[in-house]
């Protein structure tokens, strides 16, 4: 009970020096400053999104191209967390062969009606051209690349719970995971080779709320759909197909 | 005013779900708890204008978070209480 | 939309204590569940409440009372005067994916340990003390 | 193409998304690439050092967005020879490892590179960026690596400290984020050198609390003393050269993070009281806590913290010797410590025994390991003819010329300390009476080619000091020198 009361006053402690800190910049404060003239970063990014990138979405400018790198950095950290997973949960040498034969380990089911299995089945290919759809319009309306992979994530979820035999193609996965990740840093190396900086993007950026405009930025936000995409349902799957055992 | 009133209301049921979610001793309900947690902070985002963040919390934080909490629960224990269960009865929630 | 707009600006400081508020109480509620409770799902359920909370206070402070959605839809493309942070919204969105990231890597954790010890009470893993 | 830092990052990312595929192809795959990833690296930054010392720090603008705009690379003297020396440790730990784990099974190796690749990866990223969010995207890189690699083994202490590790890791990473939102909501900015400009203008309050949550985070990282608790169960549960690249690689940058966050964020004078204290107290903990412990690698774990507390005094110290010092300990540090978990791990993995017990008269078995291992044992107390003398001898004479005489005792006592427990060690090694059967195991020649080359370096660092001396005092001054580096990232012709 002290432990407990300790820790309940350093909490407060901790809340009101947070609060307090962070009442300095008080809520709904306009500290974006003139667009025209930027002084801060995000006036900055608010004035060439539409002009320099036309780009609709400029939460998406900034994510894809004015702080590129860091998106490069967190697919890295989602393509490493599944990586860790797979190391962490991997399969003894018995399961690894049973699994290549076909046989995986049985997965973690619920009990689904004729009824769920029927709406899965119509839902699925919905669901995947929702997440399809939300990553290819990234650069105009809300949503993108993450957003999109995770409803393809989600996606492939109902089919997993649902079908006890709805087994994703390994190879198709690893592909795609590759292939993706791969493109990503191709197409800022591209833009090192042309223009001499690393994931800058093309001269040529169409016209703003066009579906092709913003340059390489669909494109990029494409190979990071189908990147988070993959790397979800990896994730899922590894998950899924962990059995609890009884000795180890 | 409704609206006002609205946004009240999220921050309570915000609160309400992550206490829930803290005290509850059945983790599969503390669980749901987190998602509910998700939903609020969601519709939260997109009042605040800030659309691409709604959708992000919605499909990661609401779908996919909640499953993997409910994978782990399946392989490990339910009760919160009852740290370790004989491995059949995973899913009974009786008392030793 | 305008009546809301209003209503945003007519009571700031009430809202500020919403928001902060509630994104601060989300934080400690979830760093009570990791320095109190016992069960490791518990402690990884508190991680993702604070990680809420981070990400609603990084939203809060990118707000602009009485702007919109920084995105340039169109009939909207001279607004750029009246849009919230963008800057926030990009980071949150970097930050949500790594939090799921190390959930999902925490978990794992969990789940081995549990085939391990049989336990999942974080006081009887006490193998590694100092 | 022109070699610029950004390749630093980019060839390892490549080749973690590529090596998923290349091993379906070959076998080795795995095993192999990143190996010439790392030499490629080795080179790159063999290159940009050269430019760096002859024609002033490097500024890699990318996605073409001139520095307070877009995020940027900076490459000062500083951060260069961190950079090569992270680098080529990376290349020597994984020439070490190549045939460690020839006992695992296929798919397992590949995780195991890729993650390691990764962690090196990720702190060249943490020493390079200029920009404060970026940073804390390649701190997650190194943790989510470090967390899955010390969770690597099956055993349940790995998980354990894995778990540890991650819950530290986590409320670290909270507090780091906390920390830079509340300076972007002061500054506007997340880019370093703008915030260092904007620094002088927020107000008080904020800017302390802000450094407190930094200071916390970038803390945990580098093994401070009440938030260390992950280092030793981390360091002794991983495989062995994970346990290496923890002091050489994630080490290097964390102890860079946070000079960084105190020599061009704020003021040197706002931190430097708080650092020599909290490196004292690290420092002194750690030495009590080594020479209590029974297992080899925990020791070497604590003795590691100790180290990191050392290096923290100097950088709080913070004149140009300090400094001086600091780099060159860091430096013997990566150096040495990777030395003792290499050849450690020899016997470990000989006795099949983590105690010190077991090493009772183990020379004879592995002369030659054993040789090494006393030669690193002997260079970390800082025994004249070798380099880690050096390093502490530089910190010792900063620290008279600013007449901080306490802390002159402080150091000299806890490296008595560490001296004890070093040289029982030595006398379980060479002295006492031999127990147990023959050696079945003797090392490989690449790890025995790491080993010596690690060897070499610190004999010959020892002697001639003065062969990268020069390079270090540059690096130094530009450290302390905060308005070039705003000048220099900040205005690009």
């Amino acid at each position: 009970m002290i432990k407990r009361s300790f820790v309940v006053f350093l909490l407060l402690v901790l809340g009101v020096a947070v609060y307090e800190a962070f009442r300095q910049a008080p809520f709904g404060q306009n500290r974006i400053g003139d667009v025209e003239n930027p002084q801060s970063v995000s006036a900055f990014y608010l004035k060439h999104s539409p002009e320099t990138l036309h780009t609709a979405n400029s939460v998406t400018a900034i994510v894809v191209n004015f702080r590129g790198f860091d998106t490069l950095g967190e697919v890295t950290v989602l393509f490493l967390a599944a990586t860790g997973l797979a190391s962490i949960l991997y399969r003894r040498k018995e399961e690894e062969e049973a699994a290549e034969k076909g046989h995986l380990p049985q997965r973690i089911q619920l009990p689904s009606s004729v009824l769920v299995r029927t709406g899965a089945k119509i839902l699925f290919p919905l669901i995947l051209m929702l997440g399809i759809y939300v990553f290819v319009h990234g650069h105009l309306t809300p949503g993108g690349g993450f957003q999109g992979g995770a409803i393809i994530a989600t996606g492939f979820l109902l089919m997993f719970i649902t079908y006890k035999r709805f087994n994703v193609n390994h190879n198709v996965l690893i592909w795609l995971e590759s292939l993706s990740g791969l493109a990503f840093v191709l197409t800022g190396v591209y833009g090192l080779i042309s223009y001499g900086s690393f994931l800058q993007n093309t001269g040529w950026t169409g016209r703003l709320n066009d579906l092709i405009s913003g340059g390489l930025i669909p494109l990029i936000y494409i190979f990071i759909g189908i990147k988070v995409g993959t790397e979800l349902t990896n994730v899922l799957d590894t998950l899924l197909h962990t059995k609890p055992r009884r000795n180890e | 005013m409704i609206l006002l009133i609205l946004l009240v209301v999220l921050a309570v049921v915000l609160l309400a779900a992550a206490v829930y979610a803290t005290i509850q001793k059945d983790l599969l309900y503390a669980v749901l708890a987190t998602g509910v947690v998700s939903l609020a902070l969601s519709v939260f985002f997109y009042l605040l204008q800030a659309p691409d963040v709604a959708i992000t919390e919605a499909a990661i934080g609401i779908a996919l978070t909640t499953i993997i909490f409910i994978i782990t629960i399946r392989n490990t224990t339910r009760d919160e209480d009852k740290y370790s269960e004989d491995m059949i009865n995973r899913f009974k929630t009786e008392k030793e | 939309m305008s009546n809301y707009q209003e209503i945003i600006s007519q009571y700031r400081p009430l809202l500020e204590i919403i928001v902060y508020g509630s994104a601060v109480a989300l934080i400690l509620i979830g760093l009570y569940a990791v320095l109190v409770k016992k069960h490791l799902v518990k402690l990884v359920i508190g991680l993702s409440l604070i990680d809420s909370g981070v990400n609603l206070l990084f939203v809060g402070v990118g707000y602009v009372t009485n702007h919109t959605a920084p995105i340039f839809s169109p009939g909207f493309e001279t607004a750029a005067d009246k849009m919230v942070d963008p800057v926030p919204q990009a980071l949150v969105l970097t930050a949500i994916v790594i939090g799921f990231a190390v959930t999902a890597l925490a978990l794992s954790l969990v789940i081995r340990l549990y085939r391990h010890h049989k336990t999942a009470n974080v006081e009887q893993l006490n193998r590694l003390r100092w | 193409m022109v070699v610029s830092p950004v390749h630093l990052i980019a060839a390892p990312l490549a080749a973690a998304f590529l090596i998923p595929l290349l091993n379906k192809l070959y076998r080795d795959a795995a095993r192999v690439v990143p190996g010439v990833v790392f030499l490629y690296n080795l080179s790159v930054s063999w290159i940009l050092v050269n430019r760096v010392f002859r024609s002033g720090p490097i500024v890699e603008v990318i996605a073409g967005w001139k520095p307070p705009f877009g995020i940027n690379l900076v490459m000062t003297p500083f951060s260069a020879v961190l950079v090569m020396l992270v680098s080529f440790m990376a290349f020597v730990i994984w020439l070490y490892g190549f045939r460690f784990k020839r006992s695992l099974k296929g798919g397992v190796v590949m995780y195991y590179e890729i993650l390691q690749m990764m962690m090196a990866a990720g702190s060249l990223g943490i020493i390079l960026t200029g920009d404060l969010f970026n940073m804390f995207v390649f701190v997650e890189i190194t943790g989510i690596t470090a967390i899955a690699l010390t969770a690597f083994y099956r055993d349940r202490d790995g998980a354990e400290a894995g778990f540890k590790y991650m819950l530290l890791g986590s409320m670290a990473s909270v507090f780091l984020l906390l920390g830079i939102l509340l300076i972007y909501t002061q500054t506007g900015s997340l880019n370093m050198a703008q915030i260092a400009e904007r620094m002088p203008a927020v107000a008080t309050g904020v800017k302390v609390t802000a450094l407190i949550f930094l200071l916390i985070s970038l803390g945990t990282e580098a093994e401070m003393f009440p938030l260390n608790g992950w280092a030793p169960d981390a360091y002794s549960q991983a495989p062995s050269p994970t346990s290496a690249a923890f002091a050489a690689v994630l080490g290097v940058a964390a102890i860079y993070a946070l000079a960084r966050v105190g020599f061009t964020l704020y003021d040197h004078g706002t931190v430097s009281g708080f650092l020599i204290a909290m490196g004292f107290l690290t420092m002194l903990f750690a030495e009590m806590a080594a020479i209590t412990q029974t297992n080899l690698k925990r020791m070497l774990a604590y003795s590691s913290m100790g180290q990191m507390g050392l290096a923290m005094i100097a950088f709080g110290i913070g004149s140009e010797a300090a400094l001086f010092g600091a780099l060159f300990l860091i430096i013997n540090h990566a150096i040495i410590k990777s030395l003792l978990f290499m050849t450690g791990s020899y016997f470990i993995y000989n006795l099949n025994d983590k105690r010190l017990r077991a090493l009772n008269g183990i020379h004879k078995r592995l002369p030659y390991v054993s040789f090494l291992f006393a030669l690193g044992a002997l260079a970390i107390v800082g025994f004249p003819p070798f380099s880690g003398f050096w390093s502490k001898f530089y910190i010792l004479t900063a620290a008279g010329a600013k007449q901080m005489m306490p802390l002159i005792i402080g150091i000299l006592a806890v490296t008595v300390i560490e001296m004890t427990y070093y040289l029982r060690v030595i006398g379980r090694i060479y002295f006492a009476k031999e127990e147990s059967e023959p050696a079945s195991h003797k090392p490989s020649i690449q790890a025995l080619v790491a080993m010596t080359s690690l060897a070499v370096l610190i004999i010959v660092l020892g002697l001639y000091p003065d062969l990268i001396a020069g390079f270090l005092h540059r690096a130094s001054m530009f450290l302390l020198d905060k308005q070039t580096y705003i000048q220099t990232v900040l205005h690009l012709s």
